[in-house]
């Protein structure tokens, strides 16, 4: 029978299967009329399995007989095909990164001190994971605990080029409708899903304030409408 | 166990005579002739393939190569009612419908009795009476087709199937999450809020630079050995930026962080990870080395 | 960036995938550092295209990305993998699909209407639990009937990219010379053999009135007739 033919079928039938196909299933799959034998399915195999040494998949014989899959080298990229959508980061997340940036170095006991409730420790990992912070020393008391400190790749993903471009203390203290109004290099005009109905709350009441605080009362209004669209932004 | 029965395509048939009009086990099956013998079973699957009432009258036209738009209606309407009684004596179920398009027929055929003025109106009610029902049937008969045109598509499970491999080891890719500097520096309005930190004058305007400097050498000092103290310091950063370096260093004294040492006066200082002890003895000679520093 | 890699990657995507991958799902596989653009992409596809010409899969664009699938032209072998036959359709459930598909958004009345049977409950269940249709709206009507619609799913099924791409729909021929057909004289239509007696009978004495009053009568007797030959007969 046609060499080339076999191998088609074989190959399509490998494929479709979605499970491995021992030698005599592969057998059966032609009829009488063009049988194919045992011999020539090896042959065949053993030619896509040559065919396939280039590409990304290949055929290996398991236990219930042959299939195709991944090659594990190229398993990475492909996995991306279930990446889970990320999830918002909680507030507590984003105030412990706050004020690691803002009053670094730090211990975790002096956050929680601030914060007034204790930071889960796996805040504290999953900003290390992100190197976004990073165990700067061990503050010289009992516990020896951790200092935190910002990394450079902080500063590369909030488009700082210094700390010092973040506002002060001061700043932010007049700046009450931050949410509103925050017009910084690289700050975006951008608020996350949760965030847009409060945003929306405050720019209405803080109006006045908001001029006095230098950025135009246009800001607002810009940021109103920013934190309408980015509902689907993110994603 | 059903015999299967297929419907012989319309008009495929050049002689009428010999057009078998349905196919049950494989053998084609000529109702009309009265001297066929047809197992009444067959007649039975033939009767019920029928989709309604319009698809048994587009059988009767089709089968004859009748022009749908010209129907002989009492020749039609009177092999419809036979078709009819023979499913009633065979009891199959009959729906309203094929009693409802017999009424119909009958109706058609009685108008077609009647007188025609000469000059009809233009889309007016006279019209031909068969007008509606050629519409109904011509409508069913394109989406009998479109369902014939769907059936033969390449469709899965049946003519392709998805080709798939296995991924056997599948890692789970996550993605971090975004955040915008506006929404950390929100979080941190309401730490701030919270607590008394506005309160406190101290932090009023605290320069972020000594902070991240304080950071910076803290992450280049070891516990284990000294470091020259001027290599703390950049002099390519100027003076403002040794400057900030200077504070940060006396900052982290003071929290005793580090902890600098000296062999002798006017000898090289010397910078380590501090333990809080060592760094309180050292304090007092923190004005040495503001003054060493400043030499330089 | 190589197009070997890229068109490996893609191959392996879609075949781990199991399901069609738009373009912008197989431009997300690759990360930020070896990013493939959307034109690479479209580019290797076409190139895979090309590749399995002469083989038992193909790659097809349907309405919701690429696959690769078996060669319709080799399904008889590959379908001996499964014991049972693949489900058929009956010709009911198949209209009631090609009505929605042809004419949606349509509502189970209006269906009935043009088909001339009431439409099975089972049908319109099954369809929609095949995720074939979606209720799509209500018809702003007394009682306010679904409105039915076809779905990407069917789409894919049936290996369309979109609903044009259904076959055409026949057109409905005119019904002006219906007229003059009917008053031109002697324009009886042909009857084949097996009836012609019989429509002879009726039809062939001329047009007018008086012809249809004929068959009119004879209808009725012929009918009972036929009946009563048709059942007598095999006994």
């Amino acid at each position: 029978m046609n060499e080339h033919y076999v191998r088609n079928v074989i190959e399509a039938a490998l494929l479709a299967a979605g499970r491995p196909l021992a030698v005599d299933e592969l057998v059966a799959v032609f009829d009488e009329r063009d049988e194919a034998k045992a011999d020539e399915v090896r042959a065949a195999l053993a030619a896509l399995a040559a065919e396939y040494e280039p590409r990304g998949i290949e055929l290996v014989e398991v236990a219930s007989g042959f299939r195709i899959q991944i090659r594990p080298a190229i398993a990475p990229p492909v996995s991306r095909l279930w990446q889970e959508r990320p999830a918002k980061y909680s507030r507590a997340l984003l105030e412990t990164l706050a004020l690691v940036a803002y009053r670094q170095p730090i211990t975790r006991g002096e956050i929680e001190q601030i914060r007034g409730v204790s930071v889960n420790p796996n805040i504290v990992k999953t900003l290390l994971e992100r190197n976004w912070i990073r165990v700067v020393g061990q503050r010289d008391v009992p516990g020896r605990p951790e200092l935190l400190g910002t990394t450079r790749e902080f500063l590369d993903y909030f488009g700082l080029r210094r700390l010092d471009d973040l506002p002060t203390l001061a700043q932010l203290k007049e700046l009450e409708n931050l949410r509103v109004q925050l017009t910084l290099p690289g700050a975006e005009p951008i608020l996350p899903a949760g965030e847009s109905e409060r945003a929306g709350a405050g720019e209405g009441e803080g109006a006045g304030e908001a001029e006095g605080a230098d950025v135009g009362a246009d800001a607002g209004a810009d940021a109103g409408e920013g934190a309408a669209e980015t509902v689907g932004d993110p994603a | 166990m059903k015999p299967e029965l297929t419907p012989i395509p319309h008009g495929a048939a050049p002689a009428q005579a010999e057009m078998p009009f349905a196919v049950v086990e494989g053998q084609p099956v000529t109702i009309m002739p009265r001297d066929l013998y047809i197992p009444p079973q067959a007649l039975e699957v033939f009767l019920e393939a029928f989709e309604g009432p319009l698809d048994m009258l587009l059988y009767l036209i089709r089968r004859q190569n009748l022009d749908i738009l010209d129907i002989p209606i009492a020749e039609i309407t009177r092999q419809y009612m036979r078709y009819i009684e023979l499913m009633q004596v065979l009891q199959l179920e009959l729906a309203g419908e094929y009693l409802l398009m017999a009424a119909t027929l009958a109706e058609v055929k009685s108008r077609m009795l009647l007188p025609r003025p000469e000059t009809p109106a233009a889309g007016g009610e006279d019209a031909d009476p068969r007008a509606e029902l050629v519409r109904r049937l011509q409508e069913y008969e394109r989406f009998k087709r479109a369902a014939e045109g769907i059936d033969r598509l390449a469709r899965l499970e049946r003519d392709t199937w998805v080709a798939s491999a296995e991924l056997t080891d599948r890692k789970v890719v996550r993605i971090p999450p975004q955040v915008t500097l506006q929404e950390m520096l929100i979080a941190f309005q309401e730490v701030l809020a919270r607590s008394d930190m506005f309160a406190h004058h101290h932090v009023q305007r605290e320069a972020l630079s000594v902070r991240q400097r304080m950071t910076d050498v803290l992450s280049s000092l070891t516990a284990e050995s000294f470091m020259d103290f001027t290599r703390l310091f950049r002099p390519e950063e100027g003076r403002r930026g040794v400057t900030v370096t200077f504070i940060a260093v006396l900052e982290l004294m003071r929290e005793g962080l580090i902890e600098i040492a000296q062999a002798e006066p006017y000898a090289p200082l010397h910078v380590r990870l501090g333990s809080a002890a060592r760094n309180l003895a050292l304090a007092a000679e923190g004005g040495a080395a503001n003054e060493e520093m400043t030499s330089t």
